[in-house]
């Protein structure tokens, strides 16, 4: 199965890792992933204000990409998956925006939300299964304790995500079982890290990311993992509390699928 | 355009009046002496969904100037949902007469309950004067129907 | 063309999305909000601010700064008011206008780490600045 | 223009003193109605409603064999009922008379006479019209069947009953789990007296049982109904229970001796464990356990049998099947309560993942002395005394949406109070907050009960819902913000309970499905009228008590089922009803068999069937609608339905009423 492919600026710079992994664990578990062909940055927010069109436009592009080979979307950056798929969801259902997105667009047909996009982590439930993962683990987890941190941008809002359920999300920590270790459930792990704050203020995302950790800590995680490369930069330099190694998702599916180097 | 001809406009009304409340409505504005032009003639259904959208036509085939159905408020209706389906129906009429090109102040819905004899009586004047001010019907009206 | 307070909180009303006529005033979005400490406008006060037409207020808001758009407002809403939205267009409103940026690009240098994610930029510029 | 030769109209304008003569010229709408083809005679009188204006009417019907009257007078809404009786006395159908209204609708309003006059003519014009194609109808009549039915045994379900069985008529209740007593049994303490609940409920539940005219299913469900107002056909399933109801002496031992104790006790709400054979509580009634099949190891392997070896009166019976129960009633109630809402969606107050997190009514079992802690206040997790307690109000009422209900479900503030009074008052050194919208009291003595918990109790009231519950360092973390005070609380507290919204039991779709009664969106049983029926379904013979109709305490369930009560009383002093003849009517030749008309009436008075019909010579079966002109309430609905002009309602038919826009518009 070949999946058109997303992966955002900050996987071809900072967050590499979870890039490479994501792309050796697809071709272990049967899947490819194939970039689109000059993507641009999705902005990394999604503009909500009803007015904003050309913020819009590169992620109406990548979807039309897919479109025209006929594939899935897959992307993997919380930020990306979180803009991609609410875009899309503005074009099947906000006549306005289609229409003035279509006329900027140019495209040889009027793009209406007509592509899928699944999270990399989508793909695995829905897809592959999590049992049929299960069996492609050379190198279980055994005896890890780790912790799932969701963040918001894959939940929220739950109606248009569609992730999983937005208080109580299941599918990283079925991730995590599936691949031996056994799946912290801690109560913050569906609050913010702070997000782009931190860019200017470090107060507010060291008092998060500290409750988060704590949180994590406190039910028995020994280590965190996460999807979004921002997510991972705030647990990881903001605060000043105990902290858990965070790492990528894909960092762990590779180790555990045997294919990440040493 | 055709205009005043006739000596003086005598508009016809026909007012469709649900038996439970805006016929109570009606009578109770005639208790209280509440006066509404005599154009309006009122004829008594049960309820306003046993309104046949053909009754409105026939009315405006056999030279009706206006047409008004009253019925319960919704929610109030006497057989609990008799109105929603009369107020689906006449939004479907009204568009078709709208394509038709009779005016769309010819026709209206209203909801009067029983206790509202001072609606009932401003409705019917405020309908009376909208017709008025349209003039004769000249749009469904059947000739050959007319007696000479 | 000046706009009256009126005119601005309808056009907040369009930019928002925001259902502000629904809220009941329960102040779940604030009992959610992971920034409202740091805030001077709670986000239920901001539902408010619009229905009373009193934007220049909300313009001068240091909220705008300081609201994460983690949607947990939006999600925990029991009345579907989108709070968030309303914080959003506000903030819009300010960028918009000229010299309303909150990120200059002469400031990032000073701002940067080795390990800070070009996501971190790309997203600040977008909520900061236009 | 259509004239039926055969019709002999008689015309009778009314002066009514001064009030129609003072402004309508009563000699012309004489003469205009008397040139009106059809009419035989004109007459006018200064008080034709008076004994001697009857007398004229019922005359000339009789002097002219009159066909039809047409009574131009006051609105038929005062006097038709009058001249059909005149009419009738005559030996005329008295669905032959129509009323021109030229008092309300004229004289009364136009004064000017000449306006009026007019008016009035073409009033009795369309009377004339619209009586020369009515058509004699029967009043018809069914019969009662002196015996109710209750849907439902909890409080608002044996109120019914007791009140119906006191009137002197048989009641059936039928109670879907084994015993009698619903919710209400599940309650601690009730407000705003703070009474025990089983304290008042069980002299209630033991009249019941003893009542010579009442009979009890328990552990039984209606599955079946079919007929209408005045004879509804019942079939109640009674579930096999296992045990024969002659012979158990509820001594309790196979319940003790059971070797399946593990399973969630629903009546505890699950907090704690029963055995697979079981009474649901001590003061059940009947006080006779069944075996919960699903989870009998004898009904699972065949072995055990350990209860039939220790009963000593031979009472139970692994071979015992389900029955089925048929019998006729006059009229159904239905009482079936309601249920808290699942919180799976509200994980935001960690209620499926912290024990400590509970609900309103597992609250109530907790302080219950039979309770899965025997009524100590403790935490589930560990089993420690909570310092402090923090009650969440509104969790899952007033949403818009999908997660909740949209409705306020009325009772949470007041038993909050309660709960919160209730504790203050055992253990006063247990801090209670209240985290409010706002604090609905409505009610008799309520809002000086909810204030005493604030100012006697020394209850914390917070305005503000609270954003999140986690639990951490082993007690949970309340996240929340105090309106007022505009603050932010974050305050650390030892169990959290969740007034979680009520919604009707799940069960009362199906039941209003074989009933015909209309349900909300909500799941709520739909009242005839909100304000002036508020304990009658639509459909004919229906009532409605409790919760089942909308949210309620109760003493408001008390009263409601006190009125459902006399109302089927009514309908049961009755031998016979006597039906509206003006019900609509389908031509089976017209119908085309769409549904169309089945899908639009409210009563469910259409049904289909296949039929021979006779098109002409041709004779075959067709899929024809039918009325029931017991149900049917006579709106017409279904007449404007329907796509082939087959259905009509008698006395108010398409062409009676085009005959009277003609008329007008003449």
């Amino acid at each position: 199965m070949v999946y058109s492919y997303y992966p955002g600026c900050t996987l071809k710079n900072k967050a590499q890792d979870l890039d490479k992994y994501a792309r050796m664990s697809a071709e272990a578990l049967g899947f490819t992933l194939e970039e689109i062909q000059e993507w641009q940055c999705c902005g990394a927010v999604y503009p909500m204000a009803t007015d904003e069109i050309a913020t819009k436009l590169s992620a109406v592009r990548a979807l039309n990409d897919a479109k025209e080979k006929g594939q899935d979307l897959v992307t993997l950056c919380s930020a990306c998956h979180h803009v991609i798929k609410r875009v899309n969801d503005d074009m099947q259902n906000v006549e306005d925006i289609r229409t003035r997105a279509n006329n900027y667009m140019e495209l040889k047909e009027p793009y209406s939300g007509e592509t899928k996009v699944l999270h990399f982590l989508e793909v695995i439930r829905d897809r592959i299964g999590f049992d049929a993962l299960k069996e492609k683990v050379v190198k279980p987890l055994t005896g890890r304790k780790i912790g799932a941190y969701y963040g918001c941008m894959l939940l929220r809002p739950g109606n248009i995500m569609a992730f999983d359920d937005p208080e109580n999300p299941t599918i990283m920590e079925d991730f995590i079982s599936a691949l031996g270790a056994e799946a912290v459930v801690y109560p913050y792990r569906n609050e913010c890290c702070g997000g782009y704050i931190s860019l200017k203020d470090k107060e507010l995302p060291g008092k998060l990311v500290d409750q988060v950790m704590a949180s994590a800590a406190y039910k028995g995680a020994e280590e965190l993992i996460t999807a979004c490369p921002l997510c991972l930069y705030n647990l990881k330099h903001s605060g000043s509390g105990k902290k858990l190694t965070v790492s990528y998702i894909t960092e762990l599916l590779a180790e555990a699928l045997g294919v990440k180097e040493e | 355009m055709q205009v005043e001809n006739k000596k003086e406009f005598q508009p016809k009304i026909v007012a469709f009046c649900c038996n439970w409340c805006s016929y109570a409505g009606a009578d109770l504005a005639g208790s209280s002496r509440l006066a509404y032009p005599a154009d309006v003639k009122i004829i008594r259904v049960p309820c306003s969904c046993r309104v046949n959208p053909m009754f409105i036509l026939r009315a405006f085939q056999r030279g009706a100037d206006g047409v008004i159905m009253c019925g319960c408020h919704p929610g109030d209706c006497h057989y609990t949902t008799g109105n929603y389906y009369a107020r689906r129906r006449m939004t479907l009429l009204f568009s078709m007469l709208d394509y038709l090109g009779v005016e769309h102040g010819r026709t209206r819905v209203e909801w009067v309950s029983a206790a509202e004899g001072v609606k009932f009586s401003t409705v019917m004047n405020e309908f009376v004067e909208k017709i008025y001010s349209l003039g004769e019907n000249v749009r469904l009206e059947d000739l050959r129907c007319k007696e000479s | 063309m000046h706009k009256t307070e009126k005119d601005k909180a309808i056009l907040l009303r369009e930019m928002s999305g925001a259902n502000v006529d629904k809220c009941m005033k329960c102040g779940k979005c604030s009992a959610s909000c992971p920034s409202y400490d740091e805030m001077d406008i709670r986000p239920h006060q901001f539902v408010s601010y619009v229905q009373n037409e009193d934007v220049e207020a909300l313009l001068e808001s240091k909220s705008l700064w300081k609201c994460l758009s983690c949607f947990a407002c939006v999600e925990r809403c029991p009345r579907d008011v989108k709070p968030a939205m309303i914080i959003e267009a506000v903030r819009q409103m300010v960028v918009r206008q000229r010299g309303g940026n909150y990120l200059l690009p002469d400031e990032v240098p000073e701002l940067l780490d080795e390990e800070l994610p070009q996501q971190l930029l790309a997203s600040a510029f977008r909520k900061y600045s236009k | 223009m259509e004239v039926n030769q055969v019709q002999r109209i008689g015309v009778f304008v009314c002066h009514c003193g001064t009030n129609i003569a003072a402004t309508v010229d009563i000699k012309r709408v004489l003469e205009a109605a008397a040139k009106e083809p059809g009419v035989v005679h004109a007459e006018d009188y200064q008080y034709m409603c008076s004994e001697a204006g009857q007398q004229k009417v019922r005359e000339a019907i009789k002097e002219k064999q009159l066909t039809g009257v047409v009574v131009c007078s006051c609105s038929p809404r005062m006097h038709e009922n009058t001249f059909r009786g005149a009419a009738q006395k005559a030996g005329l159908n008295p669905y032959m008379v129509e009323i021109a209204n030229i008092r309300e609708h004229v004289s009364w309003i136009h004064k000017n006479i000449e306006e009026g006059t007019e008016k009035a003519i073409i009033l009795t014009r369309a009377a004339i019209a619209k009586v020369m194609l009515n058509a004699p109808l029967q009043a018809g009549q069914s019969k009662v069947v002196k015996r109710a039915l209750v849907i439902g045994g909890g409080i608002a379900g044996i109120q019914t009953a007791l009140d119906i069985a006191d009137a002197g008529y048989e009641v059936d209740i039928v109670e879907k789990t084994p015993s009698i007593g619903g919710r209400m049994s599940q309650l601690d303490k009730t407000f705003p007296t703070l009474d025990c609940s089983a304290c008042i409920l069980t002299p209630k539940m033991v009249d019941a049982a003893a009542h010579e005219k009442i009979t009890i299913y328990t552990y039984s469900e209606v599955e079946k109904v079919s007929g209408f107002v005045g004879d509804f056909q019942v079939d109640i399933r009674k579930k096999a229970r296992s045990v024969d109801m002659s012979k158990c002496t509820g001594c309790g031992v196979c319940q003790e001796k059971c070797p399946s104790k593990k399973i969630p006790n629903e009546f505890n709400r699950e907090l704690d464990n029963r055995a697979a054979i079981y009474t649901p509580f001590a003061q059940a009634i009947p006080n006779v356990p069944v075996i919960d099949r699903e989870n009998c190891i004898k009904f699972k392997t065949g072995k055990c049998g350990v209860c039939s070896k220790v009963c000593l009166a031979g009472a139970v019976d692994y071979e015992q099947q389900d029955e089925i129960v048929s019998q006729n009633y006059g009229a159904i109630v239905v009482a079936t309560g309601f249920d808290t809402i699942k919180l799976d969606k509200y994980e935001e107050y960690s209620y499926q993942s912290c024990p400590d997190v509970i609900t309103s009514l597992e609250l109530e079992r907790i302080m219950n002395a039979a309770g899965p802690t025997k009524g100590h206040l403790e935490r589930l997790s560990d089993g420690k005394a909570p310092k402090s307690m923090v009650f969440i109000q509104c969790v899952g009422s007033r949403c818009a949406d999908e997660r909740g209900k949209s409705y306020c479900s009325k009772i949470c503030c007041m038993y909050t109070a309660k709960h919160a009074m209730l504790i203050r008052d055992k253990y006063p050194d247990v801090d209670v907050t209240v985290f409010y919208i706002d604090v609905r009291t409505p009610g008799k003595n309520f809002d000086e009960f909810y204030r005493r918990a604030v100012e006697e109790y020394g209850v914390h009231y917070i305005k503000g819902q609270v954003g999140k519950v986690a639990e951490h360092n082993g007690r949970l973390l309340v996240q929340g913000a105090d309106l007022i005070d505009n603050r932010r609380i974050l305050m650390e507290t030892d169990m959290v309970v969740l007034a979680t919204a009520i919604e009707p039991n799940p069960d009362v779709r199906k039941i209003a499905t074989m009933l015909t009664a209309s349900i909300d969106t909500n799941n709520f049983l739909t009242e005839s009228h909100a304000k002036l029926r508020p304990v009658e379904s639509p459909t004919a013979g229906i009532f409605l008590s409790g919760v089942c109709q909308g949210p309620k305490d109760i003493p408001e369930t008390v009263a409601q089922a006190g009125a459902a009560a006399i109302k089927v009383v009514g309908l049961l002093a009755k031998d016979y009803l006597v039906t509206n003849p003006c019900v609509a009517k389908s031509d089976e030749l017209y119908c085309n068999g769409c549904s169309a008309c089945e899908k639009v009436c409210p009563y469910g008075a259409i049904s289909y069937e296949d039929r021979e019909v006779n098109d002409h010579g041709i004779r075959e079966v067709r899929r024809v609608a039918s009325v029931n002109s017991a149900l049917c309430q006579g709106c017409g609905a279904c007449t404007v339905a329907c796509p082939s002009g087959a259905m009509d309602l008698q006395g108010f038919s398409n062409r009676q009423i085009l005959a009277e826009v003609d008329a007008i518009c003449r």
